[in-house]
């Protein structure tokens, strides 16, 4: 086996990984703030797909100008998902927590199904039809490495979203209170915080980031009712595997993800790579819960709070 | 004039009654303490001030503003700040960050920074350690921090829930000391303390409370003469 | 019957217990005391298997009994109560004594027998369709007490079982408590008030910072100086 | 028995006798077809609600043991011409064996992460059956031959599906039943309810919870061979897909969770709604019914959080012996 | 129990009896007939697609006066997964007591379909599934109108033996052809079909991969393709998987010849997400438009006019060949199966159609109509239901086979 193959499926490897981080920053940030698995994730990341698509073919918006729609769009849809279906859930017992977002996904899927049909549409931009040729590097040993320039764009923009929006939680006074109030909800009430309106927030947040993924998947992948469900579950995976809350964590192990997948795809079979991530998934949640890539786990942090009370 | 007057307070959790028609008043500049025994309900009474249980009849004036009702957010914004049981520190911020946070209720650019400094020279030993997970402090400089975070939000009433629970007596001793520092000028004390002597000593009043009723009342050395006090509360 | 070992614990990088060692007889009532903090619960918790001492072993009828799980050491005749009540809330408490009662009995008709007879000894038999979560507090105290009873324990470790209580209750849970050490059973409490303590105990062990400040008769204990500071504070001078 | 038990006793019969006798008189093989689902399913939730109602670990994993039983019958028949009255217990012997694996892989997992990791669990079943060709022929499936036989547990009529979907229905309450009567019920609840009380009053929590999700498991296995010998042809997309994990638990939540009789409720009320509402918005605006669904589904978590059985039983059986 | 508890209780009771009571019989003087489809769920992508043929083609027969005067009146059925199937087949005929149905695109639903509709001796037309399976159970009311999946692969094979080798200079066993398919019923199918042909002709089959077609990447797939450079790929995939993988061959610079199905890259959204890339994709199937051209007269104006509605209807949208297909099976039943019964009574449409004989190109598209008779090894097929084979020409889809009706050349480019 050639060094060049290896080097391309590194870069292909870590180009969808960087898609997987993407879609699931948002996730993580909503499970690290209230603890509730957004199981209608995905739908969400479909309606962005959708938006930017329709922006496209009607406006002749580029996708990645359509974000200037989809961000106030999406943290719009945000805080009134919150107010409607999330805020009665906080709190509540750990089967309407799932289940209320399960429910919300059947419905969102099937409002697009009604509205949209179940037809395929995707976006073609003429300026990413031909993909960037590295190399020959023969210093190197290495033949043209081949990269796909929507894929590169995703990557890019993906791991600086992750980039800012970590400094945002690290450093803004907003994220400084979105993190004391996901460590202790009570205290930071008793600091005179309005927790719920960091909830809104948070959550929002967690809407618009999917929004921004969904307009950098468009140029790359086929939209459809459906498509959420097939990335919910890798984003679930990602983020476990991050350690449920972590951003740092969620961009690692979707990197990580993303390489497990392209290298099992070749080396095992692409029928099973699917396989392979989910049996690495439980090995983790079952060896190490707080994650691969996580500081503190979150079953941690819950015991901390035990022991406080 | 009282700052702080709670009338006929009935509290309940869940089904449950913690609270009977309890009365009590803070005055401006005092330092008011409550002892009891465990679960005579000393928390729950400031939970209930700081709005955190909501199941609650009577009435609680702060500044001549009834409190009852509020959410927990507003009444922090009025300034009655509550320092819990426990500590509570953010374990995960940093310890400039937890008391940032501390002055939410409070922040603009310039007082942010001045709040700091006045609080760093209170707790030099903070200051020193300003950039390190609060979690990773150890016991008694994380009850430093808990009550500096209090004083970040400019309290009018700061309420402290067993500062000293815990704390090897050396550290008891600082916490005193430094609750003697804060107290006065702008800063009234509500105070729920098991080390019975020290807190009445240091209070001008004091409120005993026994199984969720107000049974003894004065000033603090009232208190420590009261025979019933000593009996019930130190066995002797 | 409980013999205590050189045990010690931390947490995180803090010693909470360390090097505790003692003894406890056949049919003592003996009182562990100690301000907040002390460590009280966390020996608790020790004993009865939640957590495991960093060192030192536990002794139970001649059995160590220090790497057991809670439910292994309960079967063998030692139970706790816990000091912030954890019944379970959407059982009533009949239900709540019933379990208690199946981890001895053969069968689900022989528990309700018994969890009856604990009832009626507890004098909760009134209030035995109550669900867990409506009780007042005494009350989760007893069923806390009742449940722990029903699985006839030869020692068990009471923590707290009368803090909140009014006077009246107190009394009743005196009486209870005097009771149960007539019927036999070993007891080991934690507790506040010290006029019961002293009361009902005859031996006490003292706690501070975790350490093992005292031990001995309830008079001994009283007059000793490292309790009075331990309680009161350093510059209290004894009256 | 409680005061009420007599009327308790009469209510229970009269519904019994109406679940009995009802088939007998509907010559409408629609509304048969009706009675056997809501029967298989009213089934698998009640199977469903022993782990994750009465257990507290919430499942979405369940269509992994429903679909091991359905082709582990189905195999056994098609290549060995084992009957499905014994195919069905071995593959209930596989999915216990099975769940009790997961159980001790998962169990020392909370709440969420113990949900996601059946969830992926359930897929890597799914892929399994989908590329384990030699075996299941993936996704082209296995197709039963129709000739009735009782031996072939394959019915001319739907009267016998029917009377076997009731059998296993009545089956599974009377286990479930039993299990509520049971130390290992006690133990389960007390389990949930408070997991260091029931280690303080010397529940063995690891035992418990395995029992009940060996029993869980092996009675979904038992239903899904039942469905296979129903539906005659079998592939991953029928018995195994995910959305049968998110089904099997939305009935015994609208029902009520971790009481006896909720799951089937559950079915019984929301399986012809699922028909009728397909039947007469399916073609017409296809999603729209899948919308009302779940935003039934919604409404009921969120004001009858106990599911539509658990709040009329506090209403008008509160302390019943048999309405549990 | 609250206000609220008691008004969804309410809700929920009020919609039951209102769904309950609500289905009505249509007056008679009618045809009844059933259709089951996947209109909900990730099957409807193609369900909804070819039930729109049906729905054409009952509007034409309709507004050409129905059939034997009568006109045709769908009840139409959703069916998202093989249990609805099973369910709306029974919903179908006990409570609509249809006997004729028109059903199901996807294999895995017909066969949980046609079981019930077997078992109620109705008379069934598959329009789509083309599992070999459906036709393999000896049903006795069950007819399929379109190609079955083995036709489908013999012709594919053949072609690439026969034609595709020698038009690239090289002997059929020189050939070196890889074939990767999505997981589900559909590819599992059709590759089967491909392997036994191609052994059975002894060409080399240098490997055979699956995947889901849910799968959000394939680069691991390509790269694997690149490093036994396989001359011809087989791909059988939807069009959802097929973007996916057209997409990152050509930018991996994956230099085969990739030979696909009318499902996938057949579908005119494949040309849209591809533009120009899409040129030389060879899709079998259904044959595509410019068959019209050369059709027989009668088919000819039936598949243009059939042409013209369908845009008409979809914004201008050519059908996609699973439309195509819809329609050829309704218009089979309306234009020769029902007129020779002229009952729906089961027994005779199924004497009807088994004593049709129509000729090569006489029939719809350029298909004639005969249907394997009981007892054979596939009971029910049209065998004279065939594939065509189309490829993208500058952004046509053109059909180069059957020769007959072809409106293109082959053209191969070798990269």
């Amino acid at each position: 086996m050639s060094s060049t193959l290896v080097v391309q499926l590194v870069i292909s490897g870590i180009l969808l990984g960087g898609i997987y981080a993407l879609s699931s920053i948002g996730l993580t940030l909503i499970f690290g703030v209230m603890k509730i698995v957004n199981f209608a994730h995905g739908e969400f990341l479909m309606l962005a797909m959708y938006v930017s698509f329709w922006l496209f073919h009607w406006a002749h918006l580029d996708p990645y100008l359509s974000m200037l729609i989809s961000v106030p769009l999406f943290f719009i849809i945000g805080i009134l998902t919150y107010k409607v279906f999330i805020k009665k859930t906080i709190g509540a017992p750990i089967l309407s927590q799932i289940f209320v977002t399960v429910g919300l996904s059947i419905i969102i899927e099937n409002l697009a199904l009604l509205f949209w049909s179940a037809d395929f549409r995707t976006v073609s931009l003429s300026y990413l039809s031909r993909p960037i040729i590295l190399g020959p590097f023969s210093g190197l040993g290495l033949e043209e490495i081949i990269v796909n320039k929507a894929r590169l764009i995703a990557f890019i923009l993906g791991i600086s979203l992750s980039i800012a929006f970590y400094l945002f939680m690290r450093f803004s006074y907003l994220g400084k209170v979105i993190r004391a109030t996901s460590q202790d909800r009570t205290t930071a009430l008793l600091m005179g915080i309005n927790i719920d309106r960091v909830y809104t927030i948070s959550f929002a947040m967690g809407i618009l980031l999917v929004g921004i993924a969904g307009a950098l998947m468009i140029p790359i992948y086929t939209v459809h009712p459906f498509v959420g469900f097939e990335f919910v579950l890798i984003m679930f995976v990602v983020v476990v595997l991050g350690g449920m809350g972590s951003i740092v964590g969620a961009v690692v192990a979707g990197l990580f993800i993303g390489v497990v997948e392209v290298f099992s795809g070749f080396f095992i079979g692409p029928e099973s790579k699917q396989a392979v991530y989910f049996l690495v998934f439980i090995a983790v949640l079952v060896l190490k819960p707080s994650g691969l890539f996580g500081e503190k786990g979150e079953e941690e942090l819950e015991r901390i709070e035990a022991i406080g009370e | 004039m009282s700052l702080l007057k709670i009338e006929k307070l009935n509290v309940f959790y869940g089904d449950v009654q913690v609270l009977r028609d309890v009365s009590l008043e803070v005055k401006k500049g005092e330092v008011a303490t409550i002892v009891g025994a465990n679960a005579a309900g000393k928390s729950t009474l400031l939970r209930a001030l700081s709005g955190l249980l909501k199941k609650a009849s009577g009435s609680i004036r702060f500044n001549s503003e009834e409190l009852l009702g509020l959410p927990a957010f507003e009444i922090a914004a009025k300034g009655l700040i509550h320092v819990p049981e426990g500590r509570r520190i953010f374990p995960l911020l940093t310890v400039q960050e937890n008391l940032e946070i501390g002055a939410y209720t409070r922040r603009t650019e310039g007082n942010l920074k001045k709040k700091l400094d006045e609080v760093y020279a209170i707790f030099p030993v903070l200051a020193e350690h300003k950039g390190q997970a609060a979690g990773s402090l150890s016991g008694g400089e994380q009850q430093m921090l808990a009550i500096a975070r209090g004083l970040m939000a400019e309290p009018t009433l700061l309420m402290i829930d067993e500062p000293s629970l815990g704390l090897a007596p050396l550290l008891v001793a600082k916490t005193f000391q430094v609750l003697e520092r804060i107290k006065g000028e702008d800063v009234t004390i509500l105070l729920v303390e098991q080390n019975v002597v020290r807190a009445l000593e240091f209070s001008d009043r004091a409120y005993a409370l026994e199984n969720g009723r107000i049974t003894l009342h004065g000033t603090g050395l009232d208190l420590l003469k009261d025979p019933y006090l000593k009996k019930a509360y130190l066995g002797l | 019957m409980l013999e205590v070992r050189n045990v010690s614990k931390w947490f995180g990088g803090n010693p909470v217990l360390k090097d505790i060692s003692f003894e406890i007889h056949k049919g003592e009532i003996v009182g562990l005391i100690g301000p907040n903090g002390a460590g009280k619960t966390t020996l608790f918790n020790v004993i009865s298997g939640f957590y495991r001492p960093k060192t030192g072993d536990i002794f139970f009828q001649g059995e160590n009994i220090s790497r057991l799980t809670p439910e292994d050491i309960c079967r063998r005749g030692l139970c706790r109560t816990f000091q912030i009540t954890k019944p379970f809330s959407n059982l009533t408490v009949f239900k709540n004594v019933v379990i208690g009662a199946l981890s001895r009995e053969k069968g689900i008709r022989e528990a309700e027998n018994k969890a009856e007879e604990i009832l009626e000894l507890v004098e909760m038999t009134p209030k035995r369709d109550l669900l867990g979560r409506s009780l007042t507090i005494a009350d989760r105290k007893r069923l806390e007490v009742a449940r722990a009873l029903a699985t006839s324990p030869d020692l068990l470790l009471l923590d707290e079982v009368m803090a909140g209580l009014n006077p009246n209750e107190l009394k009743e849970m005196i009486a209870l408590v005097k009771k149960l050490s007539q019927r036999g059973i070993t007891l080991f409490v934690i507790e506040h008030i010290m006029t019961v303590i002293m009361g009902i105990s005859h031996r006490i062990i003292a706690l501070d910072h975790g350490e093992q400040i005292c031990v001995g008769s309830p008079c001994d204990v009283a007059e000793d100086p490292k309790v009075l500071e331990a309680y009161l504070g350093e510059d209290y001078v004894a009256p | 028995m409680s005061s009420g038990g007599k009327r308790d006793g009469i209510i229970l019969l009269a519904g019994m006798a109406v679940f009995a006798l009802l088939p007998l008189f509907v010559k409408n093989d629609f509304y048969l077809d009706g009675f056997i689902l809501i029967f298989v399913w009213g089934a698998f939730a009640g199977a469903w609600n022993i782990i994750s109602g009465y257990g507290g670990m919430v499942s979405l994993g369940h269509n992994a043991f429903f679909g091991i039983g359905a082709y582990t019958s189905t195999l056994l028949f098609l290549r060995q011409g084992v009957s499905p009255w014994i195919g069905m217990w071995a593959g209930a012997a596989i999915a216990s064996a099975l769940g009790i694996v997961l159980g001790v892989i998962c169990f020392r997992l909370r709440s969420h992460y113990f949900a996601l990791a059946t969830l992926a669990f359930g897929q890597v079943a799914s892929i399994i059956a989908l590329n384990w060709r030699g075996l299941t022929e993936g996704a082209e499936g296995l197709t039963l031959p129709i000739r009735p036989g009782f031996a072939k547990m394959i019915f001319a009529t739907k009267l016998g599906y029917v009377y076997m979907g009731l059998g296993l229905l009545v089956a599974v309450l009377l286990i479930t039943y039993l299990i509520d009567n049971s130390k290992l019920g006690y133990y389960l609840v007390a389990f949930r309810e408070n997991e260091d009380a029931a280690r303080a009053l010397g529940v063995r929590t690891g035992r418990v919870r395995l029992a009940a999700m060996a029993i869980s498991s092996a009675l979904s296995a038992l239903i899904g061979s039942f469905y296979a010998q129903y539906l005659l042809y079998i592939d991953p997309s029928s018995v195994i897909r995910i959305q049968i994990a998110v089904q099997v638990a939305l009935f015994a939540i609208v029902g009520g969770v971790g009481t006896v009789f909720g799951p089937f409720v559950g079915a019984l009320i929301f399986i012809p709604i699922t028909i009728f509402l397909r039947a007469r918005l399916g073609t017409a605006l296809p999603g729209l019914h899948m919308v009302i669904y779940g935003g039934i589904l919604i409404l009921v978590l969120f004001y009858m959080p106990k599911g539509i059985y658990g709040m009329l039983r506090e209403r008008f059986f509160p302390s019943s012996r048999i309405f549990k | 129990m609250g206000k609220k508890q008691w008004a969804v209780i309410f809700s929920i009771a009020v919609m039951a009896v209102f769904f309950i009571t609500g289905a009505g019989h249509a007056a008679g003087g009618t045809w009844r007939i059933g259709t089951i489809y996947p209109l909900t769920g990730p099957l409807s992508k193609n369900g909804v697609k070819n039930f729109d043929g049906v729905k054409i083609a009952t509007q034409m027969i309709n507004d050409a006066g129905g059939v034997l005067g009568k006109k045709v009146v769908l009840v139409s059925a959703d069916a998202p997964n093989p249990q609805a199937a099973a369910s709306e087949a029974n919903r179908l005929i006990t409570n609509e007591k249809v006997t004729c149905i028109i059903g199901t695109q996807a294999s895995s639903l017909s066969l949980a379909a046609t079981v019930v509709a077997e078992k109620n001796k109705v008379f069934y037309i598959e329009t789509e599934g083309v599992s070999g399976l459906i036709t393999a159970r000896g049903f006795k009311y069950l007819f399929r109108t379109t190609f079955s999946s083995g036709m489908m692969s013999a012709q594919m094979v053949d072609y690439i033996a026969k034609v595709v080798a020698p038009k690239m200079g090289k002997k059929p066993y020189d050939l070196k052809i890889a074939v990767i398919h999505e997981d589900g019923g559909f590819g599992t199918a059709i590759s089967k079909g491909l392997k036994a042909r191609a052994e059975g002709l002894k060409l080399n089959i240098v490997s055979d991969l699956s995947y889901s077609a849910k799968a959000t990447d394939l680069s691991g797939l390509v790269l694997k393709l690149k490093q036994v450079k396989p001359d011809i790929v087989l791909a059988v995939q939807y069009i959802n998987d097929a973007i996916l993988f057209h997409r990152q061959a050509k930018e991996l610079r994956l230099k085969s010849i990739i030979m696909g199905t009318t499902a996938g890259q057949g579908n005119p959204d494949f040309v849209k997400a591809l533009g120009k890339d899409a040129d030389g994709v060879i899709a079998f199937g259904i044959p595509s438009e410019f068959s019209i051209k050369n059709l027989s007269s009668q088919p000819k104006t039936d598949a243009a006019e059939f042409v013209k509605r369908y845009k008409d209807s979809h914004n201008g949208a050519y059908p996609s060949p699973t439309s195509f297909v819809g329609f050829a099976g309704a218009w089979i039943l309306y234009k020769f199966i029902l007129p020779r019964a002229k009952s729906l009574d089961p027994e005779k449409l199924r004497e009807a159609a088994l004593s049709l004989d129509v000729p090569k190109g006489q029939g719809v598209l350029n298909w004639g109509i005969k249907f394997a008779g009981p007892g054979a090894k596939n009971a029910g097929q049209n065998l004279r239901a065939s594939a065509g084979i189309n490829q993208w020409q500058k952004g046509k889809l053109r059909l180069i086979w059957p020769k007959e009706v072809a409106t293109a050349d082959l053209i191969v480019k070798v990269k």
